[in-house]
């Protein structure tokens, strides 16, 4: 249990390690320099301590968005196992809970979107709402095929057991799923191909167009709620991937970390390699990963 | 029961005051309204005292019709029903109270106020009877009184159509009830619902009865492809009327079903896996459809159907489990079915009353006509965006807490065996609760952020306390059902009891504790809510505070046109159901270098109405154009008819 | 000797309605008669006097059904007709009193006789009696009416005597009796019967009371002859004559069933149960006129009593039960959609809209009648439907029940497609123009509403006095060994 | 003997019937039915000749006296009105209703020899001619065209019945005979009454103008 609490605690300081991990290696891949890894933690500080500027037409909804999603996000943290040690809390049906947290937190998200009364930004508040549909779907194909394999559905049991029950019933069937979450993972966190956080053309922009109007604290409480999703996201499919029981736990967190840190490179890597999808394709990626999840859950029948 | 007679005799009162000539329209309506809020009073604390464990209250009168006692039961099940409708009718009378004011002009309430009081009437007798006679005697009565309330606004082109197909399917599905009814009497011999359960004989005719029943109960509860009613009637009928419906007379579908079920002893596999088929059906289309509404009150019809797909998946999930052998799962997807109930009836008449505030305030429940509803009336607001929050599920509320136990049971299933239905649930739970959240933050986003799109908009009033109060109390029973989940629980499983009469006691322990769990996530989360808030407010302290425009990429001159509508929100999720919706459009695209008029239109009509019933209709109209030939109007062929006919009888019976 | 007075009284009050020399004082000979005739029933019904005219008249269990629902039907109809009378005071009522009071005495004796051959005399009396009420209205349409309702009634009434003949003649095939046509006799002589012409007379019977009746496909006239009639002729048509006309048929079944041959009566009226159904069924959908929709329903309702009385015992005491539910919620629907025809001046969807403003009360009895029509609870009809389609269920007709329910289904549509149409809205202004603005009366309200009132009674608290006489003209017409 | 009396008289009646069946003009149609009835008439009074009653009488005078004087002075009175004493093109023509007619009495005759019939009419014209009566009653009801030819076909049919009833007029009580008997001439009466009121205004006996009632 302390263990627990210590690498959520750990996570939560680290998170936005992994965004700057992701700009690095995109910047290595271009020939850049980049920003240094620790750049978020710099803008959050300076986010932090600045004031705020609102829209005349928002109201508390606006507000209440960064503060929801992100009080949603470190509640999903909490059924998270980190590095091989089960989560803060856990129970049978957490896994429910922990995707319609998210859910909490997008509808936040969309609705102080719809509050700046701007048009890019419901722009982007539909297209968030539409990708969430077969991002959603293929998440809980995924779970379905996972909870079937490991024969639990908690959070913890699942992707610390899947790496094991699932891997020797049909390898396949694993690899298969951890593509599938993979390409969820990304359209969960708003990565190409699914968004380009850096773009800056507000036509093109799914989830930050979102957050055009949001600055100070607020803006602050978003990227570093990203960060945050962006880590949990990661590391339960670290713990898909790799069964996670080294026997001690400097180990089990040295390798967790080494994982969490190629998981990163590698979404750098997809970012660098490829470009945006165009924005009706994207469904069709996503439901890519839904038919991925069907092949594994069909695997093991 | 003495309390429940006392508030069917209360309400009879109040609907019977309505018929007395000569009293004024507001003492009439302040009477009625007190009538019926002691009457829902007394009920709910008969409801509640069953559902509290105390003794089975039940009452038997020979009836002078045979086979047709008056006879009441309230054993946990109805309980559970009547709780969850004696608070909507609480509240949707009290709010109904002020709304009527409104009514045009002199304009009688006497045939509004007789049919409020006999629906609540009607649909607490439908939930309380223990006799078949008595059922469908109940049944019909609420459905006409339905029908009455629906069409009250009858001068409407569109609410006399929309009455009419009411009325017209709510028969066909009556007529269904009729040989359900009839074929379990004459498998038990008798139409005694005590007489009738259990019984071995009736297994026999128990694919007929439960293929009947889902037709006819599917129609009031709005079954895809039954649900045709729910889009047209609910718009039309005044807004209290529509929660009602909604929260409530949609549910006695459900009831029946479940009554029905639990006839049976044992039921074969394919009935649970049907139930599931029917639930994806109606969730995951019921929202598409609801997603490409601009009606509000159309949007939160199209819901209903999705929601009641999700009761039908827990109750799928309890079969399913029931029959397979997992008692779990049976344990949880009945009990997820039964909440999803009681919690749909809570947030949709939620949404409904505010719906009915919307449009009291502003005059249309169009959504592209609004904006801004926010700063004038946020009671209303506050209303409408707790209601969204919990009809898409999300926690802390009470959705959470059914679609939780609903994904329980079926996950539990999946572990369990590997029947295909099982595997399909989460999953289309998933997409339907996406595809409502989409639906609802647009439903909600569009109407009351940014800035009013309209004069009305601009101008709406805020709605007085009668309006607001049973918004905020039914808000208030759904914040406490999703933070308090376990204090519902021990009822819920009385009610599962009459479904599944043993029970593992572990089991339950086991379920219970998880739901528990659930409960303290939802506190977790509002004090992670509560300190981050804090949080930014010490952050923001002494800091500037600027306020500004919206940036609008540079562009100076906005105006509230070029939000963000409802349509636009919709058409892309909307567009990947294309092949589904079939949504009309009339584009007017900008042509030249110097446009000149340039529109865009779409509306989703009921693919169902329109290319399946209306079709038949037409084939219909055919067949009766022809056969209007055949009274011609001479007589000598009428005559010759006859005679024609004697022969044939002649022929058939003496064979000459 | 008392049961000819229930006839003799009413054919007096008749020749003096003919007699009479002032329009306005003459209707109300038509309450007059009908109180005597009721207050007679009643004492009668209460105190069985004993058969007449040897044995041809008697007050046997079939009868007193026939003769206490007649009694309420007429009585409250008669207080209509005044009223009725009243706001067409350019008529001569001369001849419409003299026949209605005609029609009581004529429905009387049919509904007393145990003589075949006297049924029949008094079942043609009363086609004859309604003929002139018929033509009432004076105009093109109600004489065409008149001359079909009589043409085709009388054709079909002739087969009726034809068949009285041949049930006659399977009496005497074996030898010369006694008591020729009498009906305990031929109860008692059952087995001895000839059966061949038993059987011809069954159908020419059939065929013959059922185009009173007005069973498809013999009901050509009905949507006509109710079309034109005014609203209490139909209310008479509909509930008096049908009622006669079935109950006929009852003692014809009976008497096969006694000589062992039952399931050939059933047959046949089974299937001409169903074909009614189906036929009123379609057009109630066709028909765009409310007051020949009314004909329509009552085609149905009497596939309903066919098919009832074709079920045996507990389906024939569910018919009976009908006759009582469709001849008072039937009265109520005519004598309100007369008011309601009066002041649209006009009859079809097309031109009638927004009576619930125009006539209120008319068109809520119009309404309530509907719903009670098409089995709603709580009216009567909604428990005797379902009785017979339990029996239905119970007796292995699962497909008679099931295009039971289908055709009451159709017919549903049929009649609220009109009703609402034609209650819901706004009145047009085309007819308001034209239409004379025709107040609704007491006495043109309160007697549907009475009427109406009896049907809703019949439904919450079925009377044990009328349930013990349907029980025992069941037992009478099909004794149970 | 007197069975070939009461044969020559069946012949009559049903000569007469064929008549009706051929020929246009309305009046001779008219004459040929009650000619009709009165050959009826005379039968109870043939057959029973044996005991003849107070009863026979009556019923033999009844039946003379309606159908041959009362009901066609009706319909004479009736026909007054009408400009036009034809027959129209009827539905099937007057020919072609002969051939029929011909057909109906062989059917008539077959029936009634397949019939199990009482001792005392088996073998004896009556039951045949009156089956061919009632079935060209019924033909001409059907086929014409005008009002009075349905009267017509009407009193056909009726008197074909009352020709079967006379085989049982024994059993009968006068009360049923005589009522049979008054509500045919009640019947008839209303008719004409009817035939009258259409030809004033319709200005024709033609059913083809009633045709307004129909869906």
């Amino acid at each position: 249990m302390r263990t627990s609490w210590v690498n959520l605690l750990a996570a939560a300081v680290a998170a936005p390690m992994l965004p700057g991990l992701i700009a690095k290696t995109k910047a290595a891949v271009a020939g850049r320099q980049g920003p240094p890894v620790l750049q978020l933690y710099y803008d959050l500080i300076k986010l932090l301590r600045k004031g705020a500027v609102y829209s005349r037409t928002t109201t508390v909804f606006f507000s209440a968005g960064p503060v929801v999603s992100m009080a949603a996000i470190l509640a999903a943290a909490l059924f998270v196992p980190l590095a091989g040690t089960a989560s803060v809390l856990s129970f049978d049906g957490d896994i429910i809970l922990f995707a319609y947290l998210f859910g909490l937190a997008r509808f936040f998200t969309v609705t102080a979107a719809l509050d700046t009364g701007s048009s890019f930004e419901g722009m982007g508040a539909a297209r968030e709402a539409t990708f969430a549909l077969f991002a959603e779907l293929a998440l809980f194909v995924n779970l379905v095929g996972l909870a079937k394999a490991t024969g639990t559905f908690s959070l913890s049991g699942l992707s610390g057991r899947a790496a094991e029950s699932l891997g020797l019933a049909s390898p396949g069937a694993l690899v298969l799923t951890c593509l599938s979450f993979f390409v969820v993972a990304l359209a969960e966190n708003c990565r190409v191909p699914v968004d380009d956080p850096n773009t800056h053309l507000e036509l093109t922009m799914v989830h930050e167009v979102m957050v055009l109007d949001h600055s100070g604290p607020d803006l602050a409480f978003i990227l570093y709620g990203a960060a945050l999703k962006l880590t949990l996201t990661l590391s339960i499919l670290a713990h898909l991937l790799f069964p996670m029981d080294l026997g001690s736990p400097v180990k089990e967190s040295a390798f967790f970390l080494s994982v969490l840190a190629a998981l990163s490179i590698a979404v750098g890597l997809v970012e660098s390699s490829m470009a945006r999808l165009r924005l009706l394709r994207v469904p069709r990626l996503l439901m890519a990963a839904c038919v991925l999840a069907v092949f594994a859950v069909a695997l093991q029948w | 029961m003495t309390l429940f007679l006392a508030a069917l005799l209360c309400l009879a009162g109040g609907g019977g005051l309505s018929l007395v000539p000569g009293i004024s329209r507001r003492t009439e309506s302040r009477l009625l309204t007190a009538f019926a809020l002691a009457g829902c009073g007394a009920g709910l604390v008969s409801a509640f005292h069953a559902l509290g464990g105390g003794a089975v209250p039940s009452m038997d009168i020979p009836w002078r019709i045979p086979g047709g006692d008056v006879s009441l039961v309230l054993d946990p099940l109805s309980s559970l029903f009547l709780a969850l409708h004696f608070t909507v009718s609480g509240a949707a009378v009290l709010f109904g109270y002020s709304y009527f004011k409104s009514v045009e002009g002199e304009r009688s309430l006497k045939a509004l106020h007789f049919f409020f009081s006999t629906i609540i009437l009607f649909t607490a007798l439908t939930f309380a009877s223990g006799n078949g006679i008595l059922f469908l005697f109940s049944w019909e009565a609420m459905a006409l009184s339905s029908f009455f309330l629906v069409g009250f606004e009858h001068e409407k082109k569109s609410v006399r159509k929309a009455s009419y197909l009411y009325l017209v399917l709510t028969r066909v599905g009556t007529l269904c009830l009729f040989a359900v009814f009839l074929l379990l009497a004459q498998a038990a011999g008798s139409l005694q619902f005590s007489v009738i359960a259990g019984r071995p004989e009736i297994l026999r005719v128990g694919s007929a009865v439960f293929l009947l029943a889902l037709a006819g109960f599917g129609v009031k509860a709005g079954f895809m492809p039954f649900h045709v009613w729910l889009p047209e009637a609910h718009p039309a009928a005044p807004s209290p009327v529509s929660a009602l419906l909604s929260g409530v007379v949609i549910k006695t579908g459900i009831y029946g079903l479940v009554r029905v079920l639990s006839f049976f002893p044992e039921r074969p596999v394919w009935w649970g896996a049907m139930l599931i088929g029917v639930g994806i059906v109606s969730g995951i289309l019921g929202v598409a459809w609801a997603l490409a509404q601009h009606d509000f009150k159309r949007l939160l019809a199209y819901h209903s159907v999705e929601n009641i797909g999700i009761i039908a998946l827990g109750l799928g999930v309890g079969c399913l489990g029931q029959s397979l052998g997992f008692p779990a799962a049976a344990l949880l997807g009945f009990a997820g079915g039964l909440a999803h109930v009681v919690n749909h009836g809570l947030f949709k008449s939620l949404l409904f009353l505010g719906a009915g505030s919307v449009l009291h305030g502003t005059g249309t429940a169009e959504m592209d006509r609004q904006g801004g509803l926010w700063k004038r009336m946020p009671w209303t607001g506050f209303a409408v965006v707790t209601g969204s929050v919990a009809i898409c599920g999300l926690p802390p509320l009470n959705g959470f807490v059914s679609e939780w136990l609903v994904y329980s049971g079926a996950f539990r299933l999946i572990l369990g065996g590997k029947h295909l239905a099982a595997f399909l649930v989460p999953p289309a739970l998933a997409l339907i609760g996406a595809l409502a959240l989409a639906c609802f933050t647009k439903a909600f986003g569009i109407q009351f952020l940014g800035t009013a799109r309209t004069t009305s908009a601009a101008e709406a009033r805020e709605s007085g306390p009668a309006m607001i109060v049973p918004m905020m109390a039914l808000a208030g029973v759904c914040a406490f059902i999703g933070l308090f989940p376990t204090t519902v629980f021990p009822a819920l499983i009385r009610a599962v009891g009459v479904l599944v009469p043993s029970m593992d006691p572990a089991v339950l322990r086991g379920s219970g504790s998880l739901l528990g769990w659930v409960g303290v996530s939802a506190w977790i989360l509002i004090v992670l809510v509560v300190l981050l808030a804090l949080f930014r407010r010490m952050l923001l302290r002494g800091k500037p505070v600027a306020l500004s425009s919206t940036w609008a990429c540079g562009f100076g001159a906005v105006t509230p046109r070029i939000q963000y509508t409802s349509s636009s929100f919709a058409q892309f999720p909307a567009s990947l159901f294309r092949s589904i919706l079939k949504p009309v459009v009339h584009a007017l695209n900008p042509s030249g270098y110097f446009p000149d008029r340039a529109g865009f239109e779409s509306h989703t009509p009921d693919a169902v109405l329109d290319r399946f019933i209306a079709e038949a209709g037409r084939g219909c109209r055919t067949v009766v154009r022809r056969a209007r030939h055949l009274q011609h109007g001479r007589m000598q062929l009428y005559l010759a008819y006859g005679l024609l006919f004697l022969l044939v009888l002649l022929i058939w019976k003496i064979s000459l | 000797m008392s049961l000819l007075l229930l006839v003799l009284i009413p054919a007096v009050f008749a020749v003096a309605a003919f007699a009479l020399n002032d329009n306005e004082r003459r209707p109300w000979l038509i309450p007059t008669g009908a109180a005597v005739h009721a207050a007679l029933t009643t004492f009668l019904l209460r105190f069985d006097p004993g058969p007449a005219l040897g044995g041809a008249l008697a007050l046997d269990a079939q009868g007193r059904i026939v003769l206490g629902l007649l009694s309420v039907l007429f009585f409250g109809s008669s207080v209509y007709a005044v009223g009725y009378l009243k706001v067409h005071p350019e008529r001569d009522n001369r001849t419409f009193t003299a026949c209605l009071l005609a029609f009581l005495a004529a429905t009387s004796l049919a509904s007393l006789s145990q003589h075949f051959g006297l049924l029949w005399v008094a079942v043609e009396a009363t086609t004859l009696s309604a003929a002139p009420l018929l033509y009432f209205k004076h105009n093109a349409r109600s004489l065409e009416a008149t001359w079909k309702y009589l043409v085709i009634g009388s054709v079909g009434i002739a087969l009726a005597l034809l068949g009285t003949f041949f049930l006659a003649t399977a009496e005497t095939a074996g030898g010369p009796v006694t008591d020729v046509l009498l009906f305990p006799a031929m109860l008692a002589r059952g087995g001895s019967l000839s059966v061949p012409w038993l059987r011809i007379a069954v159908v020419f019977l059939i065929v013959g009371y059922g185009t009173k009746m007005g069973v498809a496909p013999l009901h050509t006239w009905k949507p006509d002859a109710y079309g034109e009639a005014p609203g209490i002729v139909g209310a008479m048509l509909a509930g008096g004559v049908t009622t006669v006309a079935f109950t006929a048929i009852l003692r014809v079944r009976a008497v096969i069933n006694a000589a062992g041959e039952g399931a050939m009566a059933d047959h046949t009226l089974l299937a001409i149960g169903i074909f009614s159904m189906l036929v009123a069924a379609l057009f109630l959908l066709v028909t765009r006129d409310f007051k020949r929709m009314l004909a329509y329903s009552s085609v149905e309702h009497m596939g309903i009593l066919s098919i009832g009385a074709a079920l045996g015992g507990a389906g024939l005491w569910a018919a009976l039960f009908h006759v009582w539910n469709n001849s008072l919620t039937k009265g109520a629907l005519f004598l309100s959609a007369g008011n309601i025809r009066r002041a649209a001046g006009a009859r079809t969807v097309d031109e009638v809209a927004g009576m619930a403003i125009r006539t209120p009360v008319s068109a809520r009895i119009f309404v309530t009648g509907l719903l009670a029509v098409t089995a709603c609870p709580p009216f009567g009809p909604f428990f005797s439907e379902l009785r017979i389609v339990r029996t239905a269920f119970a007796t292995g007709h699962a497909a008679v029940a099931a295009g039971f329910l289908g055709c009451l289904l159709f017919a549903f549509f049929g009649l609220t497609r009109l009703v609402f149409a034609i209650v819901d809205g706004r009145p047009r202004p085309a007819a308001r123009a034209t239409g004379p603005r025709l107040r609704e009366t007491a006495g043109t309200v309160l007697p549907p509403l009475a009427l109406l009132g009896a049907s809703l009674w019949l439904g919450l608290a079925t009377p044990s006095v009328l349930q013990e006489t349907w029980t025992a003209a069941v037992q009478a017409l099909l004794p149970t060994p | 003997m007197v069975g070939r009396l009461v044969e020559l008289v069946l012949v009559a009646v049903v000569l007469a019937d064929l008549f009706v069946l051929a020929s246009p003009p309305l009046a001779a149609c008219i004459r040929a039915v009650a000619l009709q009835g009165m050959a009826l008439g005379l039968i109870p009074l043939l057959l029973h000749r044996d005991g003849w009653s107070a009863h026979t009488f009556l019923i033999a005078f009844g039946m003379i006296a309606l159908k041959g004087f009362l009901i066609p002075g009706m319909l004479f009175k009736a026909l007054r009105e009408a400009p036009l004493h034809r027959e129209e093109e009827p539905l099937v023509g007057f020919s072609l209703s002969l051939i029929l007619g011909g057909g109906l009495i062989a059917l008539a005759v077959a029936l009634a020899g397949k019939l199990p019939l009482p001792v005392g009419v088996k073998g004896s014209l009556l039951v045949p001619a009156a089956l061919a009566t009632v079935m060209m009653g019924c033909l001409v009801i059907v086929t014409r065209v005008k009002a009075m030819s349905q009267v017509l076909g009407f009193l056909m049919l009726e008197n074909g019945i009352l020709a079967f009833g006379l085989t049982l007029s024994r059993e009968l009580p006068v009360l049923v005979e005589t009522g049979v008997l008054m509500d045919v001439f009640v019947g008839v009466f209303i008719m004409a009454v009817v035939i009258r009121h259409i030809q004033l205004e319709f200005g024709s006996m033609n059913t083809r103008k009633l045709t307004a009632l129909k869906e």
